[in-house]
């Protein structure tokens, strides 16, 4: 059947709310269409507002009661329609989430999913556009996923809940109107995903999660037309990092531009430039982050900031001259 | 609290007894500017000239003209993501503030910020950005300088209704209690957060409830009612300057638009009550104060079409000019993340 | 408040009319057993067997045991840094919690945990952790899951006078009150934070003042008066079986060690009153208890002392097994981190 | 004059509250010697508690009345004396601090200093451990400085508070006794403070912050026993990140090992590595991090968790063999 993104996520919540009466959603704007764009459309009005909560303005109460909830059975998935605003919440995620299975000696574990929107542009500016997946990529204790295909906006979501574990689901709202067939629901282990190959290739790895997968796989288009054959690795999973598809895809390739579209320093695509280079891996390596600023809000320097399919393509250029 | 949240009741116009006409017209200017410049926001928002949110606060313009005939230069104002009013209030100009929106290089912010980041230092405005509650703790950072500073200048602290959901009010209320700052919090209480009613996300519509658990002092008033507004601030900002630690206001009040951009009849997609909104325009606070004033001999309608005629051009050259302005240089974006 | 916080006063002994013998003797029980695990702790704290923070609560005994009297396996406890006597008094084994203390593999946590993180989820006991406040909002989320699930199970979060000022605090009232979650309250007022009097801290010395403002009912008790703890309690934990939400105890209270450790007469290295201590420990819960019921012919000093030796020796027991345990494997720095 | 790191801080406090009237303490334990060691003693006393202000258990409001102070022309400093508290104040740092000058075009800049205490060990487990830096290497917007040295503990602060910048000083109970002699004061310009190299080598270049720099000196010497020659570059400062100098050391030696305290992915040790490795440097590298875990209280686990002198000089030989 025809998804896109959104409405992928929101076949997610339909199938979890269906198939576990202990799973429940807590967050901002869940009664709203304008939130959370299509992905989770008449949610409230198909499964009940006792089981589809729009929450008052508190992130850090409702991030942690979606920790208490998950310690007393439930499944519960925790909404932000911004990750900006969870700067609020840290505490209820770093401190309790993420430590609490390993604090009470592993007999009981927070499975809560927490969802992160990444929703920038749109002369928004610094406080509505932030990506800070490598964050939560650095705490040991939660499992962070980026779905960067329909099928894993969804499977990975299904994958989230049914973990055992919290779970950090990043999604974007540039991806919402990609689309694509979705086979019937089959339930994965998240523990056991990680890295895949969306593209393979000869001379350059391009490795990324989320939206800048796309990027890559648009900027490997336009690179095949000059004769550079970049293969694709979609992170998916950032934490617990398991780099090794990468490693693998760089040994072949002797070449890595990591994309990212969030800060440089201390970020994702610095971790994958890393892993690489302490396993011995000999290869010329490169990176696209955001300027180290903050997000603009007028439209013209918004352009100037955010990675495009351009940037990528005469960065590997580049890279590889 | 007399039936402030019905919003059948208080459509008369408000009582101006024993005030002095130069001040409630000065009041009535502010107010209409304001007015005037948001429903031109709205227009230029609906054809789509204004390329980021904006977030309007028509029908609440009292509660910023009233608080801030109590301010001087170096108080210090902040505000969040419907600050429009609140700088407009402090006497910022038209131009920076429409080209803020747009992203202009002349924009109050010097375009970084659009609409919801808003800075007038000048004049006493320290800054508005989107995050819910994000500027209540700098207030009172800022009322405690003054304090240090053996000043007796102020901190205003503007949020809404919803804001009060943040645990960050709540530890900034009893910090500046504790230090006794001076910092007055006035909360706008529209009812509304975006698409949320109050009664779904506190148990009671008021919030100046919060105010006595904080063992500050407070008033609630008509927000609508410019007199009141002015009055109530008064008294509290007096408090306050007198060296007696910080205070709250709760202005009762209603956006005619939805919670962004220039739809009226819905929030965030979510159908608002027509009834409610009829009712509220009602209570206007520009009409409410025209008429008193007008019965009162100190207005007229030919004093009325002349100011709309002199705003709307004041609104006209700024946005024209605004328009033709400069957007930031490419190098505005790494420059300005340090000082230098 | 009827004078509980001034500490020259309710040195008598407590009513006990119309309770049953039984039951007050299971209390007294409870209470001695951990007072005096709590006192052989800070006895090896001092003798550094312990190698970790030991945060005691001798002298607010009687808080936990008389809302555990209210108290069934299914509902759930959260506690903080301060949290031996919440885990016993729903029955925890004095040895898991030694041996928690001693980083043994056979303690509440595994080892994982300390005195600062314990648990016993068989129990009800479903964790504690020293971030000030950081499980209260946990508290309301599994309070909502007996809800969701339609069980009359109930959530109660433990916390401090300290604990109050944190924004998450309030933004748990808000939330739980809202979605009608069954949560009780508990503030343990023991007027300190660390080496902070709660006039240093906050405006007011009662916490109950937030109850109102969340509107929900409260009730304000001496918490060194098991019986009238249990009184309170039960009317609490009644209105929120039933269906009607969450509710705030207010224990009006006082430790008699210092905020960590051993130490009496200084909390964190500030010296305290010592008048105020030996008033404080003059409204011991554990004596008052006693002699009200020597008074009502329902205990006598026989079995007092047979009751202390008993005590004495499960301690004993308890410490040396623990001690003589084994710590956590290597392979559970890693191994315990996710769910397997 | 001799001071050690804990006294040295205290007389940059000094320092900053006798010159500069505008300046004042606020945060939790600053009335009690035992929150914050011999790093502040008595400055309650000979500045006043006006100056020097205990506050209530209320972290966001705290730093967030920093920055608020700050931009109301104060030299603020908010202590908190365990970086783990300051998951409650992620919002003031991050989207209010790290973002106001950049969204109000650069016309208003919150120069506090916001004191953060790396406090671990003592079986006190997995909230009261953690090392974030890299967290706030990773924000655009704030400065972010790690003192290893007993001077740098003095000048780094002073240089912190004069900034007009936000700053994190990142302090570590851990080096509280390390022993030097002290030059007068000099007020440092923060913007053109970076790594510095703290000991010259031929063989391998290690690179740390903070308390890993000690680790690292004490390994230099072990290795140079073996024979090896191994050069040590304290970080110093995170943010904005200034790798020259270490891919100038690691050019020279040819050999990488990176020595963190905090968590390895998407952690400072893997930037320094990726900033190496983009610019072309072939070299072996390493790295050195706490394993992928909270922290632990048992006294047998937490052995195990920190890295020490054994695993630098052992994965160094390693690395070099
Ligand atoms: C921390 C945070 N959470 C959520 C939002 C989304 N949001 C923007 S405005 C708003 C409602 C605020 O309501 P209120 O404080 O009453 O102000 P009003 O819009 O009525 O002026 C919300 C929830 C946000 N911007 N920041
Ligand atoms: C978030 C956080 N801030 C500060 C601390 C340090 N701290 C530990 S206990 C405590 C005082 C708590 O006081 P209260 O809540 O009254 O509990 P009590 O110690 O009196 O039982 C503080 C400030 C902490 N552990 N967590
Ligand atoms: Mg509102
Ligand atoms: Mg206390």
């Amino acid at each position: 059947m025809k998804y896109n993104y959104g409405t992928a996520i929101c076949a997610a919540f339909e199938y979890i709310l269906e198939t576990y009466p202990e799973a429940f959603i807590l967050g901002q704007g869940l009664w709203s269409p304008w939130y959370v764009g299509n992905s989770m459309t008449d949610l409230d009005k198909k499964f009940g507002t006792h089981r589809v909560i729009d929450t008052p303005v508190s992130e850090l109460a409702c991030t942690g009661a979606g920790v208490g909830a998950a310690l007393a059975g439930m499944k519960p998935i925790v909404v932000h329609p911004r990750m900006d605003f969870m700067l609020y919440a840290m505490d209820a995620i770093v401190n309790q989430a993420a430590k609490w299975s390993h604090m009470v000696g592993g007999q009981a574990h927070p499975g809560v999913t927490i969802r992160a929107i990444i929703n920038r542009g749109g002369e928004q500016g610094a406080q509505h556009s932030q990506a800070l997946h490598a964050w939560f990529a650095h705490v040991p204790g939660l499992r962070v996923v980026m779905p960067a295909t329909v099928a894993d906006a969804r499977d990975l979501l299904i994958a989230s809940v049914v973990s055992r574990d919290p779970v950090m689901y990043i999604d974007d709202r540039w991806l919402y109107d990609l689309e694509d067939d979705l086979a019937p629901v089959e339930e994965l282990d998240l523990a056991v995903q990680g890295p895949r190959c969306l593209r393979e290739g000869r001379d350059l790895s391009l490795v990324a999660a989320g939206y800048s997968v796309r990027l890559a796989l648009d900027a490997a288009d336009r690179l095949s037309d000059k004769g550079i054959s970049a293969e694709v690795i979609d992170l998916r999973v950032l934490n617990p990092f398991a780099p090794e598809a990468v490693v693998e895809s760089v040994r072949k390739t002797g070449h890595l531009l990591a994309i990212d579209g969030g800060w440089r320093t201390c970020g994702i695509a610095g971790e994958v430039m890393a892993s690489v280079a302490e396993r011995g891996v000999s290869a010329r390596m490169g990176r696209i982050a955001l300027p180290d600023a903050p997000a603009p809000s007028s439209r013209v320097l918004e352009k100037a900031y955010y990675p495009t399919v351009d940037t990528i393509v005469a960065t590997a250029s580049r890279l590889l001259s | 609290m007399g039936g402030l949240a019905d919003p059948s009741r208080f459509h008369q116009p408000i009582d101006i007894a024993g005030q002095d006409p130069a001040v409630l017209q000065g009041q009535l200017r502010a107010i209409l500017a304001i007015r005037m410049a948001e429903q031109h926001l709205a227009d230029m928002r609906r054809n789509g000239l204004i390329g980021g949110p904006v977030h309007l606060g028509v029908g609440q313009e009292a509660v910023a003209v009233g608080v801030s005939a109590n301010l001087r230069a170096s108080d210090r104002v902040f505000g969040a993501h419907r600050s429009h009013s609140h700088v407009l209030a402090l006497g910022a100009s038209l131009h920076g503030l429409f080209a803020e929106v747009l992203g202009k290089d002349t924009g109050l912010s010097r375009g970084m910020g659009g609409s919801m980041h808003l800075w007038d230092g000048p004049r006493g405005f320290y800054g508005s950005v989107p995050i819910v509650s994000g500027t209540v703790p700098l207030a009172v950072g800022a009322g405690l300088a003054a304090k240090l500073s053996g000043t007796d200048d102020v901190a205003v602290s503007y949020l809404g209704d919803g804001a009060v959901e943040e645990g960050a009010v709540h530890e900034s209320m009893n910090l500046a209690r504790v230090l006794q700052a001076p910092v007055l919090f006035v909360v706008e209480n529209n009812f509304f957060a975006s698409h949320m009613h109050i009664r779904l996300r506190q148990p009671l519509e008021y919030t100046a409830r919060f105010a006595s658990a904080h063992d500050m002092p407070c008033e609630v008033v008509d927000g609508n009612d410019v007199v009141a507004v002015n009055k109530a601030a008064s008294r509290l900002v007096d408090h306050i300057r007198s060296g007696r630690g910080p205070a709250f206001l709760e202005a009762i009040t209603f956006r005619w638009y939805g919670h962004v951009d220039w739809r009226e009849d819905i929030d965030v997609g979510v159908n608002r009550s027509t009834e409610d909104l009829s009712n509220w325009r009602a209570r206007d606070p520009l009409s409410r104060l025209t008429v008193a004033m007008e019965a009162a001999g100190c207005w007229s309608a030919g004093q009325h079409a002349d100011l709309v005629e002199a705003i709307r051009k004041d609104v006209v050259d700024a946005w024209e000019k605004a328009m033709n302005d400069p957007y930031p240089q490419p190098a505005a974006l790494l420059d300005r993340v340090y000082a230098r």
